[in-house]
């Protein structure tokens, strides 16, 4: 019926979060509280608030990503699924590049979509709100697939939440530094095509690389 | 010729008993060495004329930073071996070189936080070299944290090489972006003394201060190499007849 | 030496605390890498022996 | 967990692997699967296409039982709807066929990890457990399913701890602990 795992996967995936309809908007909202708590913290000075934008929104984007990564496997490899995949036979890579994929459309995809708006509540220059779509939308795919290899190492071990953390954010600090600083460009008026196009570079090569190290990881964790 | 390299690599008395040789020389050396390059550092070259005296804890940071980042390399290449070849020694190496990387990498940063105060006027300023050694120090704890969390330690260091590798490919792309961080949010105003105008009175001090403390480094590798083998095959003849047979 | 005197070299203008106190921090932890497999090492060898030579006094009481 | 096993499985073989708890049998079970070749040491090599089905079986509550068929990770060809259809009912599950799982009891869980007995074609199948949380209509038709298999030229490696009854001639592989060695009957 599916030509590839990764259309079998992917569709699970999808399917499997929407069966939740609640928990697909929980990005979302966790987006939105930490939002929120920006300017409670800086104080509510839109110079303030504009200036740490870029950064505020990335960060926030970052650890949207580290938390729903650690339940990516959890469910497949409780309840044997993950054994199953492993004992068809059918490719790890594709399965695991589902996986990614799966975890971007539920997380980095409507983050990017719905970033102009809480782009907006943080006083960012109308400039940078389209930079900043786009750069999440191509970011967040490199936080999906890290997201995924850490969670792939870290299912088998009960108390994995924290290790994820310190697994993965060191990681991700190239797509942080390249995310934010493109949006500040482009609140700058500067051209920011180049960096653009290196951040989709990055994220190509994240998805063509991580998945070796997931199905890898996938294999460990169901020998535990 | 090259398969009966790789089936002594595979050996480990070989190994045990070459490197036992190999740090009867090189171990006097490097410590001769790094004892030498400091003594010379500290006391025979001139002051930068911009920095004065401070700026000869280059002597040391430099190496360390170098050594620290090319022990993360070491680590990856041995973990990439282990899992191609399942050569059980480049899996020791890699749980060998975890530590002592981490600890070049602190002392890397310490240096680097001592040395800021006299010349910047604070102990911590996220310059771009130090920040790269910040995640530097924090790759090398994931992997530290995650061998730690595996009860089966064999799972355990195939979970870090995989780990480490991805931290490898990574690495370059880390310092490439945080030196355009830093290059955006700070126009370099003061910067480490450059390459090209270095003097050679400073400049051979610290190479061979580099090349001490590259030294050392196979050194603590091979002195913890030597001891991982006898304890996870104390229970072979080879040891038996090592141990008994050196009274 | 580029310093005048020993007293020179250990102010350094001032700069003396911040440089001696990387180099003692730097040999401190090369030395206690240095030191500790060593010293485990040696330990090693002895247990080890210790349980080689027992070892081979039970076999050769029960021969 | 055990020691010097030289086992051949021949295709029209039908096994059962009996040992006290933790005497190694899920173990051996998922070594033959190839899930644990760290614990393995020796050489084991599997030459047929196999479907195994251990004590988790990769049933999802949030999908119906077509679901939990249609999108099973161990099928690499899942079947048509008709064959799924067809599966679902020789299960006993046709009236339950868009009901999601976590509404369905234990044993109807459990019974459309057993539909895919019918709808794999694999020579070997390696079965753990297989009649947990299964009543006496269930294990009639196991029965059947094993029985079909085994005369149609396929193996079938099962464990259980209560009995099946089989118009088959059943080998048995007693697994012993540790230290021992296991033998054959």
């Amino acid at each position: 019926m599916y030509r590839s795992v990764f259309g079998k996967v992917l569709v699970r995936q999808l399917l499997l979060a929407f069966r939740r309809p609640a928990a697909v908007l929980n990005p979302l909202f966790f987006y939105g509280v930490v939002v929120l708590l920006m300017p409670l913290g800086l104080g509510p000075q839109q110079s303030v608030l504009s200036q740490f934008a870029p950064g505020l929104l990335w960060i926030t984007a970052l650890l949207a990503g580290l938390l729903s990564a650690e339940t990516i496997f959890r469910g497949d490899y409780d309840d044997g699924a993950l054994e199953q995949l492993l004992v068809s036979g059918e490719s790890l890579y594709l399965a695991s590049l589902g996986y990614v994929v799966a975890h971007w459309c539920l997380t980095g995809l409507p983050l990017a979509l719905f970033s102009p708006a809480f782009g907006q509540l943080l006083s960012l220059p109308d400039e940078g709100l389209g930079t900043l779509a786009v750069s999440l939308a191509l970011g967040t795919l490199v936080l999906s697939a890290f997201g995924c290899v850490g969670a792939a190492l870290t299912m088998a071990l009960r108390r994995g939440g924290m290790l994820l953390s310190l697994l993965i954010l060191p990681l991700e600090v190239p797509v942080l530094i390249l995310g934010a600083g493109v949006v500040e460009r482009a609140v700058n008026g500067m051209p920011v095509d180049s960096l653009i196009s290196i951040l989709g570079g990055l994220s190509l090569l994240a998805l063509a690389l991580t998945p070796l190290a997931i199905g890898s990881s996938i294999k460990i964790s169901l020998e535990v | 010729m090259a398969w009966t390299w790789f089936h002594r690599l595979g050996s480990s008395p070989w190994i045990y008993r070459f490197s036992g040789q190999l740090l009867r020389y090189l171990l006097p050396l490097a410590i001769v060495l790094v004892v030498a390059g400091s003594v010379w550092g500290l006391a025979f070259t001139p002051p930068d004329f911009r920095q004065g005296n401070s700026y000869r804890i280059i002597y040391i940071h430099v190496p360390v930073s170098v050594v620290s980042l090319a022990g993360y390399y070491v680590m990856a290449i041995a973990g990439a071996i282990s899992l191609i070849w399942r050569l059980k020694v480049a899996d020791m190496a890699m749980r060998v070189a975890a530590p002592i990387g981490a600890a070049m990498t602190f002392l890397a940063l310490l240096t680097g936080a001592v040395w800021g105060k006299p010349t910047w006027g604070t102990y911590w300023v996220w310059d771009a070299r130090i920040t790269s050694m910040v995640v530097l120090l924090f790759l090398y704890l994931g992997v530290f944290a995650l061998y730690e969390a595996y009860d089966n330690k064999a799972l355990a260091s195939k979970a870090c090489a995989i780990l480490s590798l991805v931290g490898t490919v990574n690495i370059p792309i880390i310092y490439k972006s945080v030196d355009w961080w830093y290059s955006l949010h700070q126009p370099a105003s003061i910067k480490f003394t450059g390459g090209s105008t270095i003097d050679p009175s400073m400049f051979y001090p610290l190479l061979l201060m580099i090349v001490a403390v590259y030294c050392l480094y196979t050194c603590l590798l091979l002195m913890g190499l030597r001891l991982t083998l006898l304890e996870t095959e104390a229970k072979t003849a080879w040891v038996k007849k090592e141990i008994l047979g050196e009274s | 030496m580029y310093f005048d005197s020993w007293s020179d070299l250990w102010s350094m203008a001032g700069h003396g605390p911040f440089v001696w106190f990387s180099y003692g921090a730097f040999f401190v932890v090369i030395g206690l890498l240095v030191i500790a497999p060593l010293w485990r090492l040696g330990s090693l060898k002895r247990r080890l022996k210790q349980r080689y030579l027992a070892l081979e006094k039970t076999q050769s009481l029960q021969e | 967990m055990f020691s010097q096993l030289d086992w051949h499985v021949k295709s029209g073989e039908l096994w059962q692997i009996k040992g006290d708890n933790g005497a190694g049998k899920t173990s051996l079970m998922r070594a033959i699967a190839g899930l644990a070749p760290q614990s393995l040491e020796g050489r084991l090599s599997v030459l047929a296409d196999f479907l195994f089905l251990g004590h988790k079986a990769g049933i999802k509550s949030d999908f119906t039982a077509i679901e939990n068929l249609r999108l099973h990770l161990g099928d690499a060809q899942n079947g048509d709807e008709r064959q799924l259809n067809d599966a679902l009912a020789t299960v006993g599950l046709a009236d339950y066929r868009d009901e999601y799982a976590y509404r369905l009891s234990a044993g109807q869980q459990r019974r459309i990890a057993l539909a895919r007995l019918f709808l794999v074609d694999a020579p070997l199948w390696l079965l753990d457990e297989p009649l947990t949380a299964i009543d006496v209509d269930g294990v009639a038709i196991i029965e059947a399913c094993i029985d079909r298999q085994v005369r149609n030229g396929g193996s079938v490696i099962y464990t259980s701890h209560q009995p099946l009854k089989l118009q088959l001639s059943t080998s048995t592989l007693h697994l012993r602990g540790k230290g021992q060695s296991p033998y054959v009957s």
